[in-house]
């Protein structure tokens, strides 16, 4: 089964990512990471042949993503005093 | 502290090792003879053509077998919208104390926007297209390609996003705070009312086929599908534009 | 309404009477205050009536018997009329009705406040009492017992000080603890046997292993014995003696002691039954402590210079009587211990209504101070040597009938030993008592005494406490008096060694 | 052991991320952070639904004219649960961001101990 | 419309829950009046379904006419039945309560509040009778975040401990789902019924363990068993007053009710590893019981205690569940519906307090009886009911889990629930005496002496009033409830 593989290693990438989303250390930096956890998220729903739920993942990351920016703008702005 | 936060690790490395021997016992994935590939999903693959109307078995179990589920699920969507807004509502003054805003105008603050002449010409191009294709999405769900009422309510609604940034909340296409939040009620309420039709009809809820037209089952169900799936999008579209709203409104009196 | 409806329905009247007028109290209490009093009397007359009417038919070895409806799955509610229930319904009935006219009287002289809240408990006490007393299954005392807790419990913190709310708490400990106790003993019964309805003679026997029913009977024992105030759980008592005066005597005269009394008598007599008890050997050490109780509560009176105090640990010493009388498992034993549980109601009743009206009139409340009284207040101290010398144990005073009954009791059961326990009580409770009384009519009078001048106590609290004291010698003299308290104390005790002859006896 | 290790290495790692949920949130100090983590562990679960779903040798779960009978098809069942679950994730997002802001407008930090200590001040 | 009853139980409210934006623009006061309507009609359907479900058996409504294992039915059995009118009465209650609360808020905010609080019923029924695990998962997630909304609406302290809520309460119901999930996977069936028959033949396998340990922490954390109740105290201190009465009263009960449904009838409690989970759960319960009740104790505001409190009785649902046996059942079951009128009563006159003096700390509690006597004396009966004072509901409940206990010879729990009365009995009286015997400050006496006004207004005194007799009516009458719904609810048929 050559999909397993392919999936693992897609699930591995989605790990590596959301680690790193984690543990960066800047707030913009993890979205942007979590951004690309969501992007291996589609990717893998893909392999996993469910294109429905690969298109809403893709459209609920970037709603997410954007809600994400823009609440740290607004937080950015706010914390400065 | 230093106690709890060691006895929490200590619980989360136990659960962890109790998950992966627990997953051994879960039946392989890839094989065809999983009880969850056989027991209930035979039905759905092979009859839902005919009793649904609709290529896609997801839509088809979506929107018909489990039409309750999706009607609980765009419950929640909205629920979500009103809880951001009550929340950053409160957080304001509470200006409109009682007296009417128009709903067209209402939270209508200043915004900053970033349109600048490259963005303002891109969105100009890219916004028409972002919605053709939302619509395309929950039109295009019956003919077996994948899309609905979730993913066409967000790809809208993104479109509404890239005009409210760019051109800030004084533009044109852009729905306020308030009306988003009433549109996401009456869009849950238009598929809850497909629901309370069957209802009326005689049937048990969302039972599209006692529908009293002059179809075979097969169409009254897919008419029953998209009825509901117009409410989601409009629920979803509406909603996401208000929790955006609610984040991203700068409040006038801080 | 039929009219059999409304006589088999009797006791549950009883009980209901009372709460009613508590319901009544609160509700008009406020606004018109002497609406509280004519409440009370109504509902005292109203259940003295009741319960009398009752008499003949238990007296002529009948039972009334009613389960209104199911408290709990398997059980109901349960209440029946029989003779050891009758005596103590008699009992709180009659001193209810000269209590209420006392308390009128004690609370119009020192106008105390909350008076409505006051009442309004009094008569849900009563109303628990007498589920108490008419109680035919193991919840259903259960649930009177508690509501009997509850309901004392703002008469005992009635002034709202520091001191009483101390007081107050220190009786919800030992209560509340003992109550929980007695629950898991109930319950383990329910479980054993199914259900927990009382037997003459008891129920248990072969029901669970020797030590399973030993730990059963300490739990039981225990939960009641705080309320009889048995020595090593009595401490609450002498505490709760901060409430005002007809409290204190309804505490120990009529309701909460005489409940805890009255429970033990059920549960040796009704759930394990003296044969039973015999083989277990525990009765054995219930005795015991009933004795240590007897002799330790009279030295410590002795030491007591506050009045009520001293009253209050001769009530701890008398209550051990019943339960000594209880734990002989002999016939004479138990009728001597329940025809005790009358005897000292009415003369413990005289002496706190002395106390009270001493209190009232002269502000005095030391056994130090009250040098000369006699000359002040004649008639309160002679009732007050009445019931002095009644608990000592002079003949022709009821006192000495029970005594004389615990004593042939202790005899039939071949345990002469109590028999020196209850002389030897008899000498100490003289010792703590004749000194009042020899204070009070031959020593020269207190400068604050004659100062006073004050005269009688007036009008409404000396004539209950006359009443009670001419009860008690008449009772004395003719025990079956009235209602006829010392048959039904003979016919319990029969029930209850049901078939042993009944021998002695005055 | 070779078969077990392909049948079930997918199941670990996606469980991996599961508990990365939880270790998060405990762990992670920032407040949006461990809103990401709870978000990661929702992904998590809806990869354990859809992994439950596939089928060797089946297509999306879409009506090909050609293709009849159940086992040329991927279980459409826990596809349609997932989407639930992501529009789930969705919901609890947008809240907790709002959340989140208005903790941030009013406290300044997202910190969870700075929080915490002028919380209590 | 007669056979269309369970269906109503949950949809009347979302319908009025989605238009109240929408109404609010127009009328707040028609708004008033459909929220009523609609908490009205569900619990008119609710009793109508279970007196159904007592004469005629369980009532198995297919939702689009689908059958069982392919679409998703409601079953109302006696004991969801029972729960659906349980969470319909106090929701009417508490709503008629709230409205006193919300008279001067703008229209938006009173419209989102009807809203949010409709949702959380429906969301709550939706749990309590449906017949689908997936399902009870998206209503779970309904009723979370209304919930999170409700909370979260009541000032900044209750925004932070509405996210903890909401992080710990997703974890919670992720959790769930992914024992859903392997559920799924060893049988393939979502439907309740359906599972229970495949799940027999698989109970000893290590999948079922591992989905029962997941569906229990994860309702354990939504219902805050014992160590996993630290989203609880500061949700149920800072949030509004408006909504905590429902929140505190109903949420966590429900939540049990989903483990009793999972344990006895899904799982079954005799078979493979469910003694020995029911076990480990019954220590965590009773060492629950003891540590929250201790905590109770040391606490100064009067909701910070209730909400202890709750966590302790909440171990009660657990101890009743671990015994696993017919009395253990009723204990818990009847526990459930005691401690929600209890807790719904304590919470409403803690609001009423607030409402009227704007106190909520226990010593400034003096002489409140003098000052708001009704409320006081409903509180005095849910104080008794919580202690166990025997006419009271709380007694019985008591009653039938130390009964369980002895029956199941585990004389550590009879000991513990023994325990846990008299603590509870120490923080009640505590209360007690501040609010009867002790003399309030001279500067508030003067106050209260003069306002003439009622000492609450009827919307929210009558509640009160309603609840606290209730305490007293379920109490007397528990052998009727008992005998023909509990045990008719029972698994195996009452004895």
């Amino acid at each position: 089964m050559p999909g397993a593989f392919f999936l693992g290693f897609l699930v591995f990438l989605m790990a590596v990512t959301g680690l790193s989303a984690l543990f960066a250390r800047d707030l913009l930096a993890s979205i942007i990471m979590f951004s690309a956890f969501s992007y291996f998220a589609v990717l893998t729903y893909l392999t996993m042949g469910a294109p429905d739920v690969a298109f809403t993942e893709a459209v609920v990351g970037v709603v997410s993503t954007t809600f994400f920016i823009v609440a740290l703008r607004r937080m950015k702005r706010g914390s400065s005093k | 502290m230093k106690f709890v936060r060691a006895g929490a690790l200590l619980v989360v490395v136990v659960m962890t090792v109790v998950l992966f021997i627990g997953a051994g016992a879960l039946p392989a994935i890839y094989n065809p003879q999983s009880p969850a590939s056989t027991h209930v999903s035979d039905r759905y693959i092979e009859k839902s053509v005919e009793e649904t109307g609709s290529l896609n078995f997801v839509t088809a179990v979506l929107a018909d077998y489990r039409g309750y589920d999706t009607l609980g699920e765009t419950t929640v969507i909205f629920t979500a919208g009103l809880a951001a807004v009550v929340l950053l509502r409160s957080a304001q003054k509470a200006d409109s104390r009682g007296k009417k805003v128009p709903l067209a105008k209402a939270g209508k603050g200043m915004s900053e926007r970033f349109g600048t002449i490259v963005l303002n010409t891109a969105a100009r191009f890219v916004i028409p297209f972002v919605t053709l294709y939302g619509v395309y999405v929950l039109v295009g769900g019956g003919e077996g390609n994948p899309g609905g009422g979730f993913q066409s309510g967000a790809v809208l609604a993104i479109a509404i996003i890239i005009s409210r940034l760019v051109y800030g909340e004084g533009a044109a296409f852009n729905i306020s705070g308030d009306l988003a939040l009433i549109l996401a009620g009456i869009g849950t309420f238009i598929y809850a009312f497909v629901g309370v039709l069957t209802l009326l009809w005689g049937g048990n809820f969302l039972e599209y086929g006692i529908a009293p037209f002059l179809m075979s089952a097969a169409e009254k169900h897919s008419l029953g599908i998209s009825g509901i799936e117009i409410g989601v999008t409009l629920c979803v579209m509406a909603t996401i534009i208000a929790i955006f709203d609610a984040l991203a409104r700068k409040e006038e009196v801080s | 309404m039929s009219m059999e409806f409304l006589l088999a329905y009797r006791p549950l009247w009883a009980i209901l009477i009372s709460l009613v007028a508590a319901a009544l109290i609160m509700l008009t209490g406020d606004k018109r205050p002497n609406l509280r009093e004519t409440w009370t009397i109504v509902a005292a007359v109203g259940k003295m009536l009741i319960v009398f009417s009752m008499l003949p038919l238990v007296l002529a070895g009948g039972v009334i018997e009613i389960e209104p409806f199911k408290i709990a799955r398997g059980v109901s509610l349960h209440l029946r009329a029989d003779a050891a229930g009758m005596v103590f319904a008699v009992l709180a009935s009659f001193l209810w009705v000269v209590t209420s006219f006392y308390s009128i009287g004690y609370m119009r002289k020192l106008q105390e406040e909350h008076q409505t809240g006051y009442f309004a408990c009094f008569a849900v006490c009563l109303s628990a009492t007498m589920g108490i007393a008419f109680a035919a299954n193991l919840l259903t005392f259960f649930v009177f017992y508690e509501i009997l807790t509850i309901a004392t419990y703002p008469l005992v913190v009635h002034h709202r000080d520091q001191e009483s709310i101390k007081a107050g708490r220190k009786y919800l400990a030992y209560t509340l603890i003992a109550g929980q106790l007695f629950l898991v003993g109930i319950l383990w019964v329910q479980f054993l046997v199914g259900h927990g309805d009382f037997q003459p003679g008891g129920f248990l026997a072969g029901k669970a292993s020797v030590g399973a029913l030993q730990t059963i009977f300490l739990l039981m024992t225990l939960g009641t014995a705080v309320k009889a105030g048995v020595m090593p759980v009595h401490g609450w008592l002498p505490s709760a003696m901060v409430a005002p005066t007809p409290v204190s005597a309804l505490l120990h005269a009529v309701a909460v002691v005489k409940a805890g009394a009255f429970g033990i008598v059920r549960i040796v007599g009704y759930v394990f039954g003296p044969q039973l008890l015999a083989q277990l050997g525990v009765a054995q050490i219930l005795a015991w402590f009933a004795a240590f109780t007897i002799i330790v509560s009279s030295l410590i009176a002795m030491a007591q210079d506050n009045l009520k105090k001293r009253l209050a640990f001769s009530t701890i010493g008398q209550l051990s009587y019943v339960v000594l009388g209880a734990a002989l498992l002999t016939p004479l034993g138990i009728m001597g211990g329940i025809f005790h549980i009358v005897a000292h109601a009415v003369m413990k009743i005289t002496l706190f209504f002395c106390a009270g009206a001493i209190f009232a009139t002269t502000q005095l409340t030391r056994v130090s101070e009250l040098n000369g009284i006699g000359r002040e207040m004649p008639y309160t101290m002679g009732a007050f040597t009445v019931g002095a010398v009644g608990i000592t144990g002079l003949p022709f005073i009821v006192g000495f009938i029970s005594k004389w009954n615990l004593a042939l009791g202790s005899l039939q059961g071949g345990q002469g030993v109590y028999v020196g326990v209850l002389l030897l009580s008899s000498l100490l409770s003289a010792a703590y008592f004749l000194p009042i009384v020899y204070a009070a009519f031959f020593k020269k009078s207190e400068p604050q005494v004659a100062k006073h001048h004050c005269g009688e106590a007036n009008k409404m609290m000396l004539i209950p406490l006359l009443i009670t004291a001419a009860v008690s010698i008449v009772l004395g003299v003719f025990p079956n008096a009235g209602g006829g308290l010392y048959d039904l104390a003979a016919m319990s005790a029969q029930s209850i060694v049901s078939g042993q002859f009944m021998v002695g006896g005055w | 052991m070779r078969e077990l290790f392909t049948e079930h290495l997918i199941y670990w790692l996606i469980l991996f991320l599961f508990m990365l949920g939880p270790y998060g949130m405990i762990f992670k100090k920032n407040l949006v952070k461990k809103l990401m983590s709870m978000n990661i562990m929702q992904v998590a679960v809806i990869l354990f639904f859809l992994a439950l779903g596939q089928k060797t040798g089946g297509t999306i779960p879409i009506n090909l004219p050609g293709l009849i009978g159940a086992e040329h098809y991927i279980n459409p069942l826990p596809h349609t649960l997932m989407l639930t679950a992501i529009v789930v994730s969705l919901a609890t997002l947008g809240v907790s961001l709002g959340l989140l802001l208005t903790v941030q407008k009013r406290y300044g930090t997202l910190e969870e101990d700075e929080l915490l200590r002028r919380m209590n001040q | 419309m007669k056979e269309q009853l369970p269906a109503l139980i949950v949809i009347v409210p979302l319908l009025i829950a989605l238009l109240s934006p929408l109404v609010a623009y127009f009328s707040t006061r028609l708004l008033r009046g459909l929220g009523l309507t609609a908490a009205a009609v569900s619990f008119v359907s609710a009793v109508g379904a279970l007196g159904h479900a007592l004469t005629k058996g369980p009532w198995h409504y297919y939702f689009g006419n689908w059958a069982p294992p392919w679409g998703i039915e409601y079953v109302i059995d006696p004991l969801s039945g029972l729960m659906a009118v349980l969470v319909s009465f106090l929701s009417l209650v508490v709503l008629i309560y709230t409205d006193s609360f919300l008279r001067e808020e703008g229209w938006l905010k009173q419209g989102i509040h009807y809203a949010l609080y409709l949702l959380l019923t429906a969301g709550l029924l939706g749990m309590t009778v449906t017949g689908d695990v997936f399902n009870l998962y998206v209503f779970l997630e309904i009723s979370s975040l209304s919930a999170y909304g409700l909370i979260a609406s009541g000032g900044y302290k209750a925004t932070v401990s509405a996210f903890r809520y909401v992080l710990v309460g997703t974890v919670g119901a992720s959790f769930y789902l992914l024992g859903v999930g392997y559920l799924y996977a060893i049988t393939g069936s979502l439907n309740m019924a359906d599972l229970t028959v495949r799940l027999q033949p698989l109970l000893d396998s290590q999948a079922v363990l591992i989905a029962m340990v997941l569906i229990l922490v994860g309702m354990g954390i939504k219902m805050a068993l014992f160590p996993l109740h630290g989203w609880l105290p500061d949700a149920y201190t800072y949030s509004p007053p408006a909504a905590i009465p429902f929140i505190a009263g109903v949420m966590t009960k429900v939540m049990a009710y989903v483990l009793l449904r999972y344990f006895f009838f899904i799982f079954g409690v005799l078979n493979g590893f469910v003694p020995l989970v029911l076990e480990v759960v019954g220590w965590i319960a009773a060492l629950g019981i003891i540590l929250a009740s201790v905590m109770a104790i040391a606490q100064s505001d009067f909701r910070r205690m209730l909400a202890f409190s709750s966590v302790a009785q909440v171990g009660y649902i657990g101890l009743g569940l671990s015994l696993g046996n017919m009395f253990g059942f009723i204990g818990a079951v009847f526990h459930i519906i005691n401690h929600a009128i209890m807790k719904c009563c304590l919470f409403l006159v803690a609001g009423g307090v607030k409402w009227k003096t704007g106190e909520h700390l226990i010593e400034k509690y003096a002489e409140m009886s003098r000052r708001m006597p009704l409320t006081m004396g409903a509180f005095l009966l849910g104080a008794f009911s919580m202690v166990g004072i025997p006419p009271t509901a709380g007694f019985f409940s008591k009653w039938y889990l130390i009964l369980g206990a002895i029956e199941k010879d585990l004389w550590i729990y009879v000991v513990v629930i023994i325990l846990s009365s008299l603590l509870n009995a120490i923080y009640f009286f505590r209360v007690i005496e501040q609010a009867y015997l002790k003399k309030a400050p001279v500067a508030e006496r003067e106050k209260f002496v003069e306002d003439k006004k009622p000492e609450l207004p009827a919307t929210m005194l009558v509640p009160i009033v309603v609840l606290g007799a209730c305490i007293l009516v379920v109490g007397i009458l528990n052998e009727p409830l008992v005998s023909n719904i509990l045990l008719m609810a029972f698994p195996g048929g009452g004895l």
